[in-house]
């Protein structure tokens, strides 16, 4: 993301924000507006359709669920301590935290599959019901976006030795992490508890 | 050359609009009056504004073309004119809009009495407006209802209560001289109420407002205001035209 | 500008500036690939301008049918319809509707004002080198350019492009059996304007971190030219508002694909046949979403069109912008405003009534920055010293024309009114003339001010006259009437306005506004002309051809490949037209350290 | 000011908030299961949410430490989108 080509630029600006960081921030709060639109629809379709939904929610898998955001806040405590890693220049750790982050990232990913899994068994789909279509189509987005983080995780971790690769990348990378736990923070209640 | 053109444009639209005035088609109906009179009043308040605003352009552009030997005076901020054009037209503003309230509680919230009012039901199609009356016995969805394609009857002077509904995608009810018009959503929960009257007697036409599909430009209906009276003798007539449904208990046998 | 204590704080800004890399030589990354943000905004340009062609010509074809419904279509007719003898069916013209209005709002305006001008202007405004992020800016531009190739193709699939109107409101865009453009082509259009969302996100990414960022030393907020500020306006409005769409685009073709049924009721039946949907889904959350966007959409395609207007106009009057700072409050409000009015658009489907009573005085309470702003236009003008070249003439042009449209928004914002011009051609009326009187006016006044920094050369005067006054006139010729059919009742997005006893008598209207019509479509090949052979036969331009006062003038014409040979340092605000402290010269740039002893009244804050 | 940013949160503070986010996820999940009203169990869970998102976005994203421009565009369009979800729900689902 960084200046390339003719024009070279440093990227500390007049406010002496990086611009990368700026750039990420911006981006986030395009994020929440997405996610806005999608938790609108729901909440008012809910409403709409109060017993159907409340039903189909008490079809979900609540164990499961709740494993997904544990798992999913500890990969946000990882992260956090690999920006603080890189930050402190310990490359070792940075290494080691943002390995344990992708595998917890990968076992978010496998549990979400387990649970496709046993709601397709159960013919329960996508237009089963508004609810389901709801269910796949908001996990849906947000796994899309821990699997973008997994990849992008993943090229991080292989440059990690590189100096190329400065704290910021990695603050920025642990930044959209952090943003998609907390997506997944709101719609666990959204879709497994009300 | 071109300020000339300009100016002369700027007249051109300018003596339309005066000329033009209000240009609403005939209203029958009690809701319209409000409705024109609103018109009105904004058409006046808006070309005031239209005049004011155009006249000091136009004024503008030729007291302060560029004349040799005469440079432009450095101003660039007025705290006294300034609050004044914000002020102003706020408060119009304001006014305007709660003004608006009183007239658009009767068009969409305070509906009639429904024991004094006509009941009709109207469903939506592609492109097809399907009219339904109670029939004698007053309910909706019996055997005795009387059914219409496209042709609503209604009498003058009496408040006219709809229930409106689509059966496939979104129309819009609109009765161009009765100044009423009102989305109908499809599907069965989401039917809306309605209501009008008309104070003059004749046919007018009711038209389709939304996009609804190739057929949108023809989804037209007539609309027959009669009186009191005649409105009765028609329903009447109507009743008794209506053979009853033959309940004979025999079908087509086989093998006979 | 005055009492600004921070201005002089910001000069120690710690811009560290590097000697600009040679230019790509290579043909690819040079004219195609390129991340140089001025041949962004050339390309965008060109692209738009290309579809302005395409969206006038959709509607020419409309207005053919128009005056003279179902009648052959000359010289193409029978090529385009041989089995109905030339005459258009009718899903056609519903088509040519959805894809005008689609194809002006996103692939022509809004392109135009924001990746063209946005990005050719605002590295040279604020005094960088180029985007905070260059690579993503020629992202944004290949995206786009996807996203109109897209939208072309969806003109010629079977069943043709999207026909809902360019709001397709559900379930006429979901259902496939309801219009013949409910299939592929719909699936199209809302690929396009997925892919419009990823380019227009990107490219308001870069505009917000650039003007945040990459200011040049001394360029405080208050010293930014108001085309910046517009510019950094709209891209918070494309950037928040735009993703709640894409929500719903996402959802509308989960509907159409996979069988949900976010916006499909239970038990709807077309033609007798039950639709196999769960259902519970409902109608109009479509048009809340869609509007969400929707209604800061259309600010989108004005505000920048005012940052033209409020830098023209002192340039051509010789003195300062009258109200900066209220000028950028004005904008901020409407934005804010701008936000939270969408429902205005939804009056008569069906809204909560008491809900609709809040958002019409929101959306009254829009024309006061709107008329704060109009006020200041004309107190520029005030004691000015007015020339009447081609950019001044389209920018006092666009003052006349976006009051008629923006006081004709007081009849629809005005809820009983709006029951009765709600869907007619009022509201046509109202939005051409603001999109096309206000915008493209705009646009134009701007194509011509800007071209030198763009190809170093003039456009044609005499040409540029000619093509303005001929558009002036049919302009309104097309359009006022408009506002009488729409009081009379005359619908939108009907085929055959005859259909109806009480528009046949106004029939003859619809004839003289095609042939204006048609009058004003002739004229643009006119503007066509001058803008291709300027580019290679225009007079050469200096540096500063208008004597103006923002940084992009500072120079040369056409602007070098990297800007600035080293990033200026600025002294004032951008409208020091006229003052006492430049001598015989009437203009002082941004940039220019004060050379001249100060005779008059200097401002504070100014380094003297 | 990232500078500052920092050093200014230990590993032994991530690991602290880290704890905080796993009770109060525990304690939704818990008064899922009790016997409380609709409306107070989707209150409280919202709150919850809310306690949580906050507490990732000012220490784990450091926003706690952030110059304004970057605070303005994380507070922005939060407020807009609560105003977008509230504004379209009596619509859609008590009138129609
Ligand atoms: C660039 C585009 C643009 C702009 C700037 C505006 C500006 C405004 N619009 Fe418009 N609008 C559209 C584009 C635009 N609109 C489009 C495309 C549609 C149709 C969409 C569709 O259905 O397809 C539409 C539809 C539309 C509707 C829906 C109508 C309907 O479908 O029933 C409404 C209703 O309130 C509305 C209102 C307004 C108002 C109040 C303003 C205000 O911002 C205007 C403010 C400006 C002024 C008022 C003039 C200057 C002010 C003064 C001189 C001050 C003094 C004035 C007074 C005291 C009155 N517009
Ligand atoms: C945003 C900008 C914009 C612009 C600039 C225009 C420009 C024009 N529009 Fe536009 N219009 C919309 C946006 C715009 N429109 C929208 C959003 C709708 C609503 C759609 C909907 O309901 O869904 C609409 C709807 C609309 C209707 C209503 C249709 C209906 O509801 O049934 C009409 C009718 O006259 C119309 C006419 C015109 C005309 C005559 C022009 C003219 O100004 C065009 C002038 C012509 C040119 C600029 C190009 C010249 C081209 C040629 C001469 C052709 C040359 C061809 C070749 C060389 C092959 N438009
Ligand atoms: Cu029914 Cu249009
Ligand atoms: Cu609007």
């Amino acid at each position: 993301m960084s200046s390339t080509g003719a024009h070279r630029l440093l990227p500390i600006g007049v406010t002496g924000i990086d611009n990368r960081k700026l750039g990420m921030w911006i981006f986030l709060a395009s994020e929440v507006m997405l996610f806005a639109g999608l938790i609108g629809s729901f909440v008012n379709l809910r409403a709409a359709n109060l017993v159907m939904m409340t039903e189909a929610a008490g079809l979900l898998n609540r164990p499961l669920g709740a494993l997904n955001t544990f798992i999913l806040i500890t990969s946000s405590l990882t992260m956090a301590l690999a920006v603080g890693a890189i930050q402190r220049g310990n490359r070792e750790r940075l290494r080691l935290f943002l390995l344990l982050t992708i595998i917890l990232a990968l076992a978010f990913m496998g549990v979400k599959a387990v649970e496709y899994g046993q709601k397709f068994s159960h013919h329960y789909t996508a237009h089963t019901n508004l609810f389901f279509s709801f269910y796949f189509i908001m996990t849906g987005i947000h796994a899309f976006h821990v699997l973008v983080g997994v990849i992008v995780l993943s090229v991080v971790l292989a440059k990690a030795n590189s100096q190329k690769m400065d704290a910021l990348v990695v603050e920025n990378v642990g930044l959209y992490w952090h943003f998609v736990d907390v997506v997944w923070i709101f719609l666990f209640p959204l879709l497994y508890l009300t | 050359m071109s300020v000339v053109t300009f100016g002369v444009a700027l007249f051109c639209s300018f003596g339309t609009a005066l000329a033009g005035g209000p240009w609403l088609p005939e209203n029958v109906s009690t809701i319209g009056e409000d409705i024109d009179h609103l018109y009105r009043v904004i058409f006046v308040i808006t070309t005031i504004m239209f005049v004011l605003t155009q006249g000091v352009l136009v004024f503008f552009i030729f007291r302060y073309r560029q004349r040799p030997g005469r440079r432009a005076a450095y101003v660039h901020d007025n705290a006294t004119v300034e609050t004044v054009w914000t002020v102003v037209p706020g408060i119009i503003l304001l006014v305007l809009a709660v003004y608006q309230w009183n007239a658009w509680a009767d068009a969409k919230i305070r509906a009639p009495d429904s024991d004094e009012a006509i009941r009709v039901e109207i469903l939506a199609q592609q492109f097809e407006w399907n009219i339904r009356y109670p029939g004698p016995d007053g309910v909706f969805d019996t055997q005795d209802d009387l059914t219409m394609k496209n042709q609503l009857y209604i009498p003058r002077g009496k408040p006219v209560l709809v229930q409106l509904r689509a059966l496939d995608v979104i129309h819009s009810f609109f009765l161009p001289n009765l100044r009423v018009k009102q989305d109908v959503l499809p599907g069965p929960r989401n039917t809306i109420l309605l209501w009008f009257d008309a104070n003059k007697s004749g046919t007018y036409e009711i038209a389709c407002a939304e996009l609804c599909g190739l057929g949108h430009y023809r989804m037209r209906g007539q609309l027959f205001v009669y009186t009191p009276e005649e409105f009765e003798t028609w329903l009447e007539n109507k009743y008794k035209a209506k053979t009853p449904p033959a309940d004979w208990g025999w079908g087509w046998e086989d093998g006979v | 500008m005055t009492n600004d204590p921070q201005a002089n704080q910001v000069v120690r800004a710690p811009i560290h500036d590097e000697p600009p890399h040679p230019e790509p030589t290579s043909f690819w990354r040079r004219w195609v690939f390129s991340t140089n943000h001025k041949m962004i905004g050339k390309q965008y340009m060109m692209t738009s301008i290309f579809f302005l062609f395409v969206g006038g010509f959709l509607a020419m074809l409309m207005r053919w049918q128009l005056a003279y419904p179902w009648a052959e279509i000359p010289l193409i007719g029978k090529l385009l319809f041989p089995d109905s003898g030339g005459s258009m069916p009718p899903e056609f013209y519903i088509m040519l509707v959805t894809l005008h209005g689609t194809i002006m709002v996103f692939f022509v305006v809004a392109p135009l004002l924001v990746g063209g001008f946005g990005n050719f202007l605002i590295p040279l405004q604020v005094g960088a080198r180029d985007m905070a992020f260059p690579v993503l800016n020629m992202i944004s531009y290949w995206v786009f350019f996807l996203s109109g190739a897209v939208v072309l193709t969806s003109l010629f699939v079977t069943g043709g492009g999207a026909a809902g109107g360019w709001t397709v409101y559900p379930p006429l865009s979901v259902l496939k059996e309801a219009v013949p453009g409910s299939g592929l082509g719909m699936d199209l259009w809302i690929l396009a304007l997925g892919l419009m969302w990823v380019a227009l996100t990107l490219g308001s990414l870069n505009f917000l971190a650039t003007i945040i960022n990459m200011r040049a030393p001394g360029m405080s907020w208050f010293r930014l030219p108001l085309l910046t500020w517009a510019q950094f306006v709209v891209a918070v409005l494309l950037l928040l508002s735009f993703p709640v769409a894409a929500a719903g685009l996402i959802m509308m073709e989960a509907d159409r694909l996979i069988g949900t049924s976010f916006f499909l009721a239970h038990g709807l039946e077309i033609a007798d046949m039950a639709v196999e949907a769960a259902g519970g889904g409902s109608a109009i959350l479509w048009q809340h979403i869609f509007w969400f966007l929707g209604h800061p959409e259309v600010y989108v395609l004005i505000l920048p069109a005012m940052g033209i207007v409020s830098e023209i106009l002192p340039v051509f009057s010789r003195k300062p912008i009258f109200g900066y700072k209220a000028m950028v409050v004005a904008m901020v409000s409407i934005m804010g405003l701008g936000f939270i009015v969408w429902a205005h658009h939804m009056f008569q489907a069906g809204l909560n009534p008491l809900m609709a009573m809040a958002f019409m005085t929101a959306t009254m309470m829009i024309a006061l920055p709107s008329g704060v702003k109009v006020f200041n236009w004309l107190a520029t003008l005030w004691r000015g010293s007015l020339r009447f070249e081609t950019p001044m003439l389209f920018a006092l042009a666009f003052v006349s024309l976006f009051i008629i449209g923006g006081l004709t928004g007081i009849f629809m914002a005005a809820l009983p009114v709006d029951i009765h011009i709600h869907d007619t051609y009022f509201i046509i009326a109202h939005f051409h003339y603001i999109v096309f009187g206000g915008s493209i006016f705009a646009i134009f006044g701007a194509i011509h001010f800007w071209f030198p920094k763009m190809f170093g050369r003039l456009m044609s005067e005499s040409a540029g006259k000619i093509h303005f006054a001929l558009t002036f006139l049919s302009f309104n010729a097309v359009f006022f009437p408009m506002h009488m059919l729409g009081s009379q009742g005359h619908l939108r997005r009907i085929a055959d306005p005859t259909v109806y006893d009480y528009l046949r008598p106004m029939q003859d209207w619809n004839v003289f506004i095609t042939l204006s019509a048609f009058v004003l479509g002739a004229a643009q090949l006119i503007f066509l002309w001058n803008f291709v052979w300027s580019i290679f036969r225009g007079k050469r331009a200096e540096a500063n051809p208008w004597r103006a006062n923002t940084l992009e003038w500072s120079i040369a014409s056409p602007a070098p490949s990297h800007n600035f040979e080293e990033i200026p340092t600025v002294h004032r605000w951008p409208y020091e037209y006229s003052s006492n402290g430049g001598g015989e010269r009437d203009w002082i740039e941004q940039a220019e350290p004060i050379t001249v002893e100060a005779s008059g009244p200097v401002e504070e804050g100014e380094p003297a | 000011m990232t500078e500052h940013a920092k050093h200014r949160l230990s590993s032994k503070d991530y690991v602290m908030v880290f704890l905080g986010l796993m009770v109060l996820t525990g304690l939704t999940v818990a008064l899922s299961y009790t016997g409380l009203g609709e409306g107070m169990r989707t209150f409280l869970a919202f709150a919850i949410a809310s306690a949580k998102a906050l507490l990732v976005a000012l220490l784990f994203m450091h926003l706690r430490f952030e110059p304004r421009p970057i605070i303005i565009f994380a507070v922005t369009p939060v407020v807009l989108a609560v105003l977008f979800i509230l504004a379209i729900s009596p619509e859609v689902g008590v009138v129609r």
